[in-house]
């Protein structure tokens, strides 16, 4: 009884390393999941799991090039996206000739969508599915804040999520009263950061890695910069974020894809969100964060689009994925034509007390908005 | 015309036979050992010849991946591009090898190693042209044109002869007055000066013939991976990893460049297959072996081995 | 006798230094002309700006009646102006007949097969033909001065700086040397002969110039200077004056 | 008031430049061998600095005791062990050594630590300190003072000692310094030990500041490239006045230029001294 | 003519038997027998490529000797380090005097005392010996060594080989490039030391100066002593002067 072999490149050394080690943890958890229930039914046939690792040392070309030795060498059935929206619209390319079902699991710039390939598919809605309600919560909240600041890391996913985040700000009669970039591997922003404090901003919004963020929180404090709100992607959905930003960390707001918060009765092998997480900290002694959680649900996916599909051909897997309506402990799954997801609604976070806490959606929410960061 | 480099062409001739028995994926690899002996060729010509150890490689090769990237964006035929950026390249060596050559040593290594930095951020934030941090899209459709495995044999094809043409001009160089010169030049150059070489010329010749067909390069690979970013194209290691070719196939020798840019890919391959967690580990354990045990490349272990014969009898 | 060179008032400062000052000095077609000095007097650097190495910081150097005070040292070189270096300078992993080749082809040579034909010639000149195929770096002393010595010849240069090319060698090698450089002289060479070795520059030299502290002060014919006394005192030393004197 | 923060945070920037520049500049200068693995030494330090506070509860400034002797014999096993055998091959040859000694390094930090961030977070927090408008923070004050005490010490040892002396000689003549009855060997270890104990006690000093990670390696190492020619290959007080440049330069080149320009400028700099005054601000010529 | 005090012969302080070496492949000395007698000047003359240099190489440690035996007052001392050679009292002026091109004069002198375990007071005392026998390089004493004049810098390498107060100075190529009036000096110089007691051995090329200067003289030809004896002898033998001198001293 054979195995279905998945290909997962990862930038297992390289700037985006600390990335690497989440996926991996994500996939992992599903594929053992998987094995431990007896593997993946195919046509009434269990078949076991296995993930095929290559490092692609944060390098594009090299992630192109390690998905096409996954395929044509490995021989794998199906392929996990390498990380962000560059890599994996890069590497779309290979999976789309060979016409391997591929699902980008951080990949969420619309970019990577549309061009027009079958075979790709991604669980990350839009940048400004971020932005919006986070800006719709701050209005509501704080109508008074109308001065913001912007941030970011001179970098694909960073800079697409700030130039969302100032077109929300205007559309909702906010001005931008600063937009700075900072070039990677920055080791000091304490310019950028009295040029902000210069002007007084009601808002602070920030992007970058956690190191970036960790050192920016670090330096705001060093500098007493404070404002009514303050917003940081991605750094405040990771733990290690939390912990090395320490009390500072107090009521910075975030918002991401999904949230440990969150409470999705899914149809999946992980069933609902609790579950996921309890399953997850057995694993790992941690909470999940959006990227492990998006990772596994990528397998998850592949293994309803298999089980319904019956089959391990590849265009008929295709067809599954692209016909998919299914809730998970991710949240609700459709897929929309260009093969982004559409169903989901991400939720906006908040730092209270050490803890992320949801204020919004509605259905997850597990506190309110709180206003001042120091 | 001396039996090594007739050896070393040959070699490389049948290299180009690949397409027929090869399928994508040795095509890639094939394309990629081409690119890299682009590099080490051309790197030797300023680092081996003139004795001027240059870290200008990755700007190089960036400055031609974006500048022919462009043209190519905004719909201009590959040979354009690849030519554009290569006189790009050169004029550019021209110009910047007058000053920056007239740093020795570490000083130059350094000089060399700041342009690429300074390109790269420029090109960063260059946004409106280059697209910045958000990368270049480059939708050049050959796979339409030629089908699925045509693109790959043809990006192979091209990098191949791209080597061909470096190899034909630097051994070219090599017999020439010009290679005598740097020779020269390498060995003391206030003498030089002296005899009537001029340095200044000389070097910066070299210094553009090391950068001119690493652009082209550059550009046929931005066609080939359809979409550039500048971490990418100006990677440091595009500069360092061409010189550890040039120094395991042996300092200042052509064939050394080739052997050494084949032999490291090779080495690399197999350990970034086999090694997920430790491969740039083991890759480094081996680059310091091999400097240790065979300081002077590939090509030396002929001469040793004749040495032995020698003694023995 | 005609003017091949001409020195105006020419000064070469190095930070506090003033190591030439207002050397004003007319080189004769043909002549052998002898510079001592005591150490450090500038000789050398004198060289340094004629050739380019260093610019002059103030006056003119005129060759042939251009002024070539601005060219560097290549554009002198193919001008005609040929120097060996007072520490000898090798191109070390070259062979002997390359190092002279090469001097052959980029002073403006044509081709190399004829620059290696020059070579040739100079090597057997100077006697070298025995090791033309060793390395550089493989000669003595005595040899690198001959092979500077080929180098410089191989440039069929107007005007030879000869700095102390006999210094480290032995009387009886210093005898051959004197016959080169006569035999040199005889082709019709211009020679400036920098050296410390007084019978050297006494039984070749035609006209002998003395420098101190970057300062010109004695220009005559051998015998006139050797009884100046301030060179006595500046450079020959009161033992040498005897031994002159006892020899006149 | 604004130009006064920025300038002060220039300096305070530019001191911990220095601290990161010092031990490279000496390896550079001296041994004439660019030491790759120098950022990752300074990253090992910071790992130092974390596990001691974290595990020992050892505050950085008395690990700063131990990092040094510690730093200082792994580098002058590695010199002695290693770089030894090609000290007198040509810069390339010893350059790619440590390239490739580096990526062992480096994975094995990758291996042994992951390659998440990790913060050494004081307790209690050193705070900030305000001066009129001017607002500084603590950590970054004391490891100033003690970056300039290191780099003072260094000078101090390299001008005045005789280890020192002998480190110049044998760089400029091996021969002769060997006539003069120096050890070469142990010499060159010597050297390599102190660059190493600097990037060590640099490491421990930015535990308090940077955000620590293998990947941190590279960045490090590129500020100290710039900086060491920005001051004078193998001065130490150009590593300080160098530092100091590079940190207003940012600094102001930040708030003129917008932030994203910072390290271009910084790049560009180098590369006019390098063409005007390759010696560096207080460099010695003969160094080249 | 020289200027020498005539003192009654020292015993032999260096004494070289069957000493062989070379550089790699090939073997310059093929057994040297000399010897060096205590408080006396001995000269090394021979032509280009005799070994000279070598034998001094050899000697202090640079060049590992490949057979034969070195004995130094007694002790022998083939194969010890140049430290432990330097550190028994025998300097090395080398060939080209090999200086720390980018340091001082002054920090030149000072790592010739390298090896000497002596305070500031005693260091600037011998500083200004030297100071006095080469006032040249008082002037310049912090000026970078290796921008002087070919003549200042064999000074300087003279003065670094004083400066760890040797009991036997090894000169090669004395007067290489020196003026006249130097020449003198320097003689003079070295005569004076070796009325302080300095035994002194000194390879010299102008055979005249080196006899004058020497009591006893060595003359080697490929790597072996093919003649020796009194300075004064030598002079007036015929092979000699044919050899060395040529017509000129006539
Ligand atoms: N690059 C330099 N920087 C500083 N001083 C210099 C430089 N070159 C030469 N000098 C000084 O200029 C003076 C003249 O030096 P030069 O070499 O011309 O003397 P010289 O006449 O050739 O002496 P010698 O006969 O010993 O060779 C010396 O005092 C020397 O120290
Ligand atoms: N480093 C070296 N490597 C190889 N051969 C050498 C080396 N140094 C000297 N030789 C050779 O050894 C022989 C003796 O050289 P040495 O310098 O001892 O002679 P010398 O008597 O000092 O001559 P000179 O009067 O020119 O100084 C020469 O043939 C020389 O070519
Ligand atoms: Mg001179
Ligand atoms: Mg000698």
């Amino acid at each position: 009884q054979g195995t279905i072999r998945f290909g997962a490149p990862l930038p297992l050394t390289g700037a985006l390393a600390p990335e690497a080690v989440k996926q991996q943890q994500g996939y992992d958890l599903w594929a053992e999941t998987v094995n431990a229930a007896g593997g993946i039914d195919v046509g009434g046939k269990k078949m076991k799991v296995e993930i095929v690792y290559t490092d692609y040392q944060s390098n594009t070309p090299r992630a192109v090039q390690a998905a096409e030795k996954l395929i044509t060498q490995e021989k794998v059935d199906f392929l996990f996206s390498p990380f962000g929206s560059g890599a994996a619209k890069a590497a779309s390319t290979v999976s789309e000739r060979y016409g391997v079902p591929t699902i980008a699991s951080t990949a969420s710039s619309s970019q990577v969508y549309d061009q027009g390939y079958k075979y790709l598919f991604g669980t990350f809605t839009p940048n400004d599915t971020l932005t919006n309600p986070l800006s719709d919560i701050v209005v509501q909240k704080a109508p008074g804040v109308k001065r913001v600041a912007i941030l970011a890391r001179n970098d694909l996913f960073p800079l697409a999520i700030a130039q969302e985040m100032e077109k929300s700000a205007k559309q909702r009669g906010m001005n931008v009263v600063v937009f700075e970039k900072y070039a990677i591997n920055t080791m000091d922003h304490s310019s950028a950061l009295a040029q902000i404090k210069a002007s007084s901003p009601h808002w602070i919004f920030a992007t970058g890695y956690i190191n970036d963020l960790v050192l920016l929180k670090k330096q705001m404090a060093d500098q007493r910069i404070e404002a009514p709100v303050v917003t940081m992607i991605a750094g405040p959905a990771y733990q290690e974020f939390i912990d090395a930003a320490g009390p500072g960390a107090e009521n910075i707001s975030s918002a991401s894809w999904w949230h440990p918060a969150a409470r999705y009765k899914g149809s999946d092998i992980f069933g609902t969100t609790e579950n996921y997480v309890k399953a997850f900290r057995a694993r790992y002694k941690s909470d999940p964060d959006y990227a492990q959680a998006s990772a596994s649900v990528s397998g998850a996916l592949f293994q309803m689009a298999i089980e319904k599909a019956g089959t391990l051909d590849k265009a008929k897997v295709r067809d599954e994925l692209a016909a998919m309506n299914v809730m998970t402990f991710w949240g609700p799954v459709k897929f929309g034509p260009t093969g982004q997801i559409t169903s989901l609604e991400p939720p906006v976070f908040q730092i209270q007390g050490g803890k992320t806490v949801v204020v919004h959606p509605q259905p997850i929410k597990q506190g309110d908005f709180k206003l001042g960061v120091k | 015309m001396n039996r090594r480099d007739l050896i070393l062409f040959t070699a490389v001739l049948l290299l180009g036979a690949l397409p027929l028995v090869g399928e994508p994926y040795t095509m890639r690899l094939g394309t990629f050992a081409c690119m890299y002996a682009v590099m080490a060729v051309s790197w030797n010509v300023i680092g081996g010849m003139a004795g001027y150890p240059s870290f200008a490689t990755a700007a190089f090769f960036g400055l031609g991946a974006y500048a022919g990237g462009v043209l190519l964006a905004k719909g201009a035929a590959l040979a354009v591009a690849i030519a554009f950026a290569g006189a790009l390249a050169f004029g550019g060596a021209m110009l910047l090898g007058a000053v920056l050559l007239r740093l020795r040593g570490h000083y130059f290594a350094i000089a060399s190693l700041a342009v690429a930095e300074v390109l790269r951020e420029l090109t960063n934030t260059a946004t409106d042209l280059t697209g910045g941090g958000m990368g270049l899209n480059i939708p050049l459709d050959t796979a339409s044109t030629v089908g699925v495995a045509g693109e790959a044999s043809f990006f192979f094809l091209a990098m191949w002869g791209l080597l061909l043409l470096t190899l034909v001009v630097v051994v070219a160089v090599e017999r020439s007055k010009l290679g005598f010169g740097l020779t020269c030049i390498r060995q003391n150059e206030s003498a030089a000066d002296m005899i009537g070489v001029n340095a200044t010329l000389y070097k910066s010749l070299a210094f553009a013939l090391s950068g001119v067909f690493v652009a082209m390069a550059g550009t046929l690979y931005a066609g080939w991976v359809h979409y550039i970013e500048p971490p990418d194209v100006y990677d440091i290691l595009f500069s360092v990893k061409p010189i550890v070719m040039a120094l395991l196939g042996g300092m200042g020798s052509t064939t050394g460049a080739v052997l050494g840019a084949f032999a490291f890919l090779g080495i690399e391959e197999i350990v970034w297959r086999n090694y997920l967690q430790v491969h740039t580990g083991v890759l480094g354990f081996l680059v310091v072996v091999l400097l240790l045990f065979l300081p002077n490349g590939i090509v030396s272990i002929g001469r040793r081995l004749k040495m032995l014969g020698a003694r023995n009898v | 006798m005609s003017e091949l060179m001409k020195l105006e008032a020419v000064s070469r400062r190095f930070g506090g230094l003033q190591a030439l000052q207002d050397v004003t000095l007319s080189i004769g077609r043909g002549e052998v002309l002898g510079l001592i000095g005591p150490n450090g007097a500038g000789k050398t650097t004198l060289v340094n700006v004629i050739t380019g190495v260093h610019r002059a910081s103030a006056g003119r150097v005129v060759f042939e009646g251009r002024d070539i005070t601005r060219y560097r040292p290549y554009e002198t070189a193919r001008n005609g102006i040929a120097r060996t270096f007072q520490i000898v300078q090798p191109f070390p992993e070259l062979s002997v007949l390359q190092n002279v080749a090469a001097a052959a082809l980029f002073s403006g040579g044509d081709g190399l097969r004829a620059a290696n034909r020059v070579a040739a010639e100079k090597l057997e000149f100077v006697g070298l033909s025995a090791v033309a195929d060793k390395p550089a770096a493989s000669l003595t002393l005595a040899m690198r001065k001959r092979l500077e010595l080929a180098k410089a010849l191989a440039m069929n240069p107007k005007l030879l700086f000869l700095d102390e090319v006999n210094a480290g060698l032995n009387s009886a090698e210093v005898e051959q040397a004197m016959g080169l450089i006569r035999q040199i002289a005889g082709g019709g060479v211009t020679i400036v002969l920098i050296e410390h070795l007084m019978k050297v520059v006494m039984s070749v030299c035609s006209r002998i110039v003395v420098l101190q502290n970057g300062a010109l002060i004695a220009d005559g014919s051998p015998s006139e200077v050797v009884s100046d006394r301030r060179v006595v005192e500046a450079y020959l030393g009161k033992k040498y004056a005897q031994v002159a004197s006892e020899g006149a | 008031m604004f130009t006064l923060q920025i300038l002060v945070n220039g300096v305070v920037l530019g001191c911990l430049y220095a601290c990161i520049a010092a031990g490279f500049s000496l390896v550079w200068g001296v041994l004439n061998v660019i030491n790759l693995m120098h950022g990752s030494f300074i990253v090992l330090g910071s790992y130092l600095a974390w596990g001691a506070y974290n595990s020992l509860g050892f505050s950085p400034w008395v690990t700063l005791a131990i990092a040094a002797p510690l730093f200082y014999a792994a580098g002058y096993l590695v010199q002695r062990g290693l770089l030894n055998r090609v000290i007198a091959a040509p810069v390339l040859v010893t350059l790619t050594l440590t390239f490739g000694l580096d990526l062992i390094l480096n994975n094995a930090m990758l291996l042994g630590f992951k390659a998440d961030y990790r913060r050494l977070i004081l307790e209690p927090a050193l705070g900030t300190i305000q001066m009129g408008s001017v607002v500084v923070p603590v950590d970054r004050l004391v490891a100033m003072g003690f970056a300039l005490v290191l780099t003072g010490a260094l000078y101090l040892i390299l001008r005045k000692s005789k280890v020192g002396r002998a480190i110049i000689a044998v760089r400029l003549d091996r021969d002769a310094a060997t006539l003069m009855g120096v050890n070469v060997k142990s010499t060159y270890a010597a050297a390599f030990g102190l660059g190493a104990a600097m990037a060590g006690c640099a490491g421990v000093l930015l535990a308090l500041i940077f955000p620590i990670s293998p990947l941190s390696a590279t960045p490090y190492l590129g500020k100290a490239f710039v900086v060491c020619v920005l001051g004078g290959l193998g001065s130490v007080p150009g590593a300080v006045v160098g530092g100091l440049v590079l940190g207003l330069v940012e600094s102001f080149g930040a708030m003129a230029f917008g932030p994203e320009h910072a390290v271009t400028l910084s790049f560009a700099l180098l590369i006019l001294f390098l063409i005007f005054r390759p010696q560096g601000l207080l460099g010695k010529r003969g160094f080249e | 003519m020289g200027v020498r005090a005539e003192r009654p012969a020292g015993r032999d302080l260096l004494r070289v038997q069957g000493l062989q070496s070379g550089y790699g492949e090939i073997t310059v000395l093929w057994g040297v027998d000399l010897a060096v007698r205590e408080g006396e000047i001995t000269a090394l003359i021979g032509s280009n490529g005799a070994g000279k240099s070598t034998l001094m190489r050899t000697l202090s440690g640079l060049v590992p000797a490949r057979g034969g035996k070195v004995t130094w007052n007694g002790e022998e001392i083939q194969g010890d380090s140049p430290a432990r050679v330097l550190d028994l009292g025998i300097a090395h002026v080398p060939e080209g005097r090999r200086l720390f091109s980018a340091m001082s004069v002054e920090d030149n002198l000072i790592m010739g005392a390298y090896l000497r375990k002596i305070g500031r007071a005693e260091m600037q005392r011998d500083l200004d010996r030297i100071y006095t026998i080469f006032p040249k390089l008082r002037e310049r004493r912090s000026q970078a060594a290796g921008t002087m004049s070919g003549g200042e810098q064999q000074m300087c390498a003279i003065g670094r080989g004083l400066m760890s107060a040797p009991r036997l100075l090894m000169i090669d190529e004395l007067s290489l490039g020196l003026s006249p009036l130097l020449v003198e000096q320097l003689i003079d110089a070295l005569n004076a030391l070796n009325r302080e007691g300095l035994t002194i051995l000194v390879v010299e090329q102008d055979v005249v100066t080196a006899l004058e200067l020497s009591t006893s003289a060595y003359v080697m030809d490929t790597g072996r002593v093919v003649q020796h004896g009194p300075s004064r002898e030598l002079l007036r033998d015929p092979a000699v002067r044919q050899a060395y001198l040529g017509v000129l001293a006539g």
